[in-house]
């Protein structure tokens, strides 16, 4: 298979943080209207159909969200589709709309991930995001998201000897960041001591460990190769999918110390390019929580089994280290939207391969890009390489 | 008719409501695929070879301890609760689960591989659940 | 574009009904139980990803309800996704494995429908879909999913003088086969006297005219055309895909005796299937209500505009008349799980061009099958054609 | 602060708000934009062709009857109200919506393109609606 068939060719975000003003449409309009405004020649007449991607209806209590989203920014008429995959969806929709593309069955897809999460309490977005546990089995114990990658924490720590100090140098790096990404949720700096005594969630993970609650949405334009030249000079192509899966109770992994589903999306993902995980330039990786980088770094091949903790310690994962990892903040200090996520690294991913985005975070050279999404604690992870 | 858990969201299947009940009468029961004799804990009415043909079988409640986190910020069903200590226990047939550890009273309880036992505990409203207890 | 790229290769159905004893999981794997039982020379070990189509996972309260989906039946580890467009959202299921299948990324997916209602109240129900309507302008004045339908039978019965007998006539048919069908959820026939003078739901619907509130799921395999031999010697291909959709707030549609997604949905598949309406032997429509059949009848063609109520009522829509639509009793008889339905209608499909339904519902000889798929008010509309 | 709708669920957006305080002081606006000059009702904070810049502007609310129903089976929010009529109304400029038909008194009432008049309706709990009477 041809791995240079699907392109991106423009990309949108909106501001990612508390968006008490804004609605869920709302957020559809702000990074559809900046896809349009930034690209070079493509208009809203040239999309064919749209994928949305959203986790959860019941944040904001409107069901068939993909109905109100291309009715608020004109794309009445053309087929839509609503996609879901946990905090993964943003991937699952960009991948079902590089299904659609290159099947035939649509030339031009607008992908659009959004969540709107902060109109109801965080206890009670917090109960909602524990019910993409187990709710049978898991859900009646009270674990929490934060609870679910803490279990990992733990095992993590036990084996490999990973320390709080290598947590929390994942929260300093991506802060670093996310204060210079003027669409990040959160654009302030950490010390390494303020983000080591910060006060407990999830044991032994704090509130520096965990990624923000936020409204957002991300947009992305995806089209044939072939097309792409058309809309602009400087496509950024699709060139390798990989996903996995994991067991749905936590409880039943055969190790808590990876992410099968990780390794396997990577290995998938990798072959279809046809590179390994020396050539990544810059890594979008899914940190919900801190110790998810770490596990990602091992995942994903940047590091040895249990050394990702130390790579984040080396500072090698800051733009001139071995890889850039999430130097747009991340989902710690830009934000996680659920829906947005996965959208907004391919958003991101986009701009760096093209050298567009702010100079002090600008990767040199980049030329390859890899998004790691997963959702919830690792039932469905997603791998997407993009390529200049 | 005794519920399982701290709370429950989900519709009430049959297998869930006799779990509930055995554990009221102090017996945790596993379940065992009669086609392939894959063993499930907690208990499933059907096996993944697609079989749904399943005998109860007693679970060796003996356990160590995998994982655990101690819950701070609980979600809004467990708000009276935290901190609450949720654990992963591994069986000696090899089956896992999580439930809450109580009766640990420092973190030096806390070592990973830790002798532990699962015990049914009485709620109030007519709930039950499993917890892991120091063994 | 070749319109012989990808094939069904095997289907399976649980029962419909109020099913107290099933949850979600238990569903799921009765649907894939029964599929891979009747399949030919296929094993789950052939299946490379799949496809869950779920419309609203409040209903039971699982969030992510792929993941526990896979994980009941044994595919954890691959690849899965969900799909969502309100009652259309079993053929986006579909569509989406097309699309997946198609482009290479992966050769054999398992494609599954489901919906768990009735663990809600009947009230909660209502409630919840109605929530698919603009919950900003339409969902505060209480319009319920009769409701929207009703306003399309007034606007139709006013404009071509459609009458209650011809919705009547729909509601006794799609019980005839249904009575007929052992998977249906109600399995009983209805006189016309019977159907005409049931209690008011939304006027002029009345309860005869609604479809049921079902726990169900349905199952596909989708896999390469080159494929498909390996696993059956009669494999059904799918020759035609067409989508549309329309307004979010039923009040801002330009018609409402026509669902323009339809139109638009339809007209597409014929084309790509090179095939006209008169080449249809048999239709899964979408009867969530006696209306919506008889304006499916003109939108895919069947009549005329303003003619469908009089085909119902001349019995042009039983087997051997001009098109067999619904003859495994529709969404009025056989239930309506929303994920479910249009993987359900595809499941049928597959059966009947293979001669494999009960002989007495089954369409002699058929080689054309259609399913039409409508999400919420007309929003969604996907419009699949099937050939041997 | 007036909230609108006799129930609602969703997030409460600025444009929302200023609408129902605008139906409490008896005027009914719609939306209109700068670029296109393209209008909305109920009115809308953007606009299809992707411009942001909106200017109210006042409804003509003289409307015909498009359709209706009666809802005799309510959802779980409005299980107190049934029956109510749902009128979808046509205004002058073109523009349509959905509200309560109210003060008819025979189906004789309901007849298609009938004239109504669209006005504002305080509820309890600080709760305004709009909603259709004869004309
Ligand atoms: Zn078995
Ligand atoms: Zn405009």
């Amino acid at each position: 298979m041809s791995n240079h068939d699907v392109a991106l060719v423009a990309a949108g975000q909106s501001k990612f943080g508390k968006r008490t003003e804004a609605g869920l449409r709302n957020l559809v309009f702000e990074a559809t209207k900046e896809l349009f405004l930034k690209a070079e020649n493509i208009s809203k007449d040239d999309i064919d159909a749209t994928v949305i991607g959203v986790a959860g209806d019941e944040f904001n209590g409107q069901g068939a969200p993909a109905a109100v989203s291309i009715d608020e920014i004109g794309l009445v008429g053309k087929p839509t589709i609503r996609v879901e995959s946990a905090c993964a969806t943003g991937t699952a929709a960009i991948k079902t709309a590089y299904g659609l593309v290159k099947s035939g069955l649509h030339d031009t897809v607008l992908v659009i991930g959004v969540e709107k999460m902060t109109a109801v309490t965080t206890g009670k977005a917090t109960e909602l995001m524990a019910r993409a546990g187990d709710i049978r089995w898991e859900y009646p114990f009270g674990c929490t998201f934060p609870g679910f990658y803490a279990l990992l924490a733990t095992a993590h720590m036990e084996k490999y000897g990973t320390t709080r100090e290598m947590l929390s140098s994942v929260a300093v790096k991506n802060h670093y960041y996310g204060a210079r990404n003027p669409k990040a949720h959160l654009q302030k700096e950490v010390t390494l001591e303020q983000a080591m005594n910060s006060h407990p969630i999830a044991h032994p993970l704090n509130l520096y460990d965990c990624s923000l609650i936020s409204d957002g949405a991300a947009a992305v334009v995806v089209t044939r190769a072939d097309l792409a030249k058309k809309y602009t000079d400087t496509p950024v192509y699709i060139k390798g999918i990989g996903s996995g899966s994991d067991t749905m109770q936590i409880a039943q992994r055969e190790t808590l110390t990876s992410l099968k589903g990780a390794k396997t999306a990577a290995q998938t993902a990798y072959k279809m390019a046809g590179i390994g995980p020396n050539a990544v330039d810059l890594a979008e990786v899914h940190d919900c929580f801190t110790i998810a980088e770490i596990i990602a770094y091992e995942d994903l091949g940047f590091a040895e089994p249990g050394q990702g903790g130390q790579l984040a310690l080396d500072k090698q994962t800051y733009i001139g280290g071995k890889v850039a990892v999430n130097v747009d903040g991340g989902l710690k200090s830009k934000g996680h939207p659920l829906g947005a996520t996965g959208v907004s690294q391919g958003a991101e991913i986009f701009r760096q391969l093209r050298g567009e985005v702010e100079k002090e975070r600008q990767v040199p050279g980049a030329e390859i890009g890899l998004s790691h999404n997963v959702g919830q604690s690792g039932q469905f992870v997603n791998v997407i390489i993009y390529g200049r | 008719m005794t519920k399982f858990g701290y709370v429950s969201v989900e519709d009430y299947v049959p297998l869930v409501g006799e779990f509930a009940e055995s554990l009221v009468k102090g017996k945790i029961f596993a379940t065992k695929c009669k086609a392939c004799g894959k063993e499930y804990f907690p208990p499933r009415e059907e096996c993944i070879c697609l079989n749904d043909e399943m005998e109860k079988i007693d679970l060796d409640t003996s356990a160590k301890l995998v994982s655990y986190t101690i819950i701070h910020v609980p979600p809004e069903s467990h708000s009276t609760m935290a901190p609450y200590i949720i654990a992963i226990g591994e069986f000696p047939n090899g089956l896992k689960t999580m439930a809450h550890l109580v009766g640990v009273t420092s973190m030096d309880d806390l070592k990973i591989g830790r002798p532990m036992k699962l015990v049914p505990q009485t709620l109030e409203n007519e709930r039950i659940v499993y917890k892991f207890v120091p063994a």
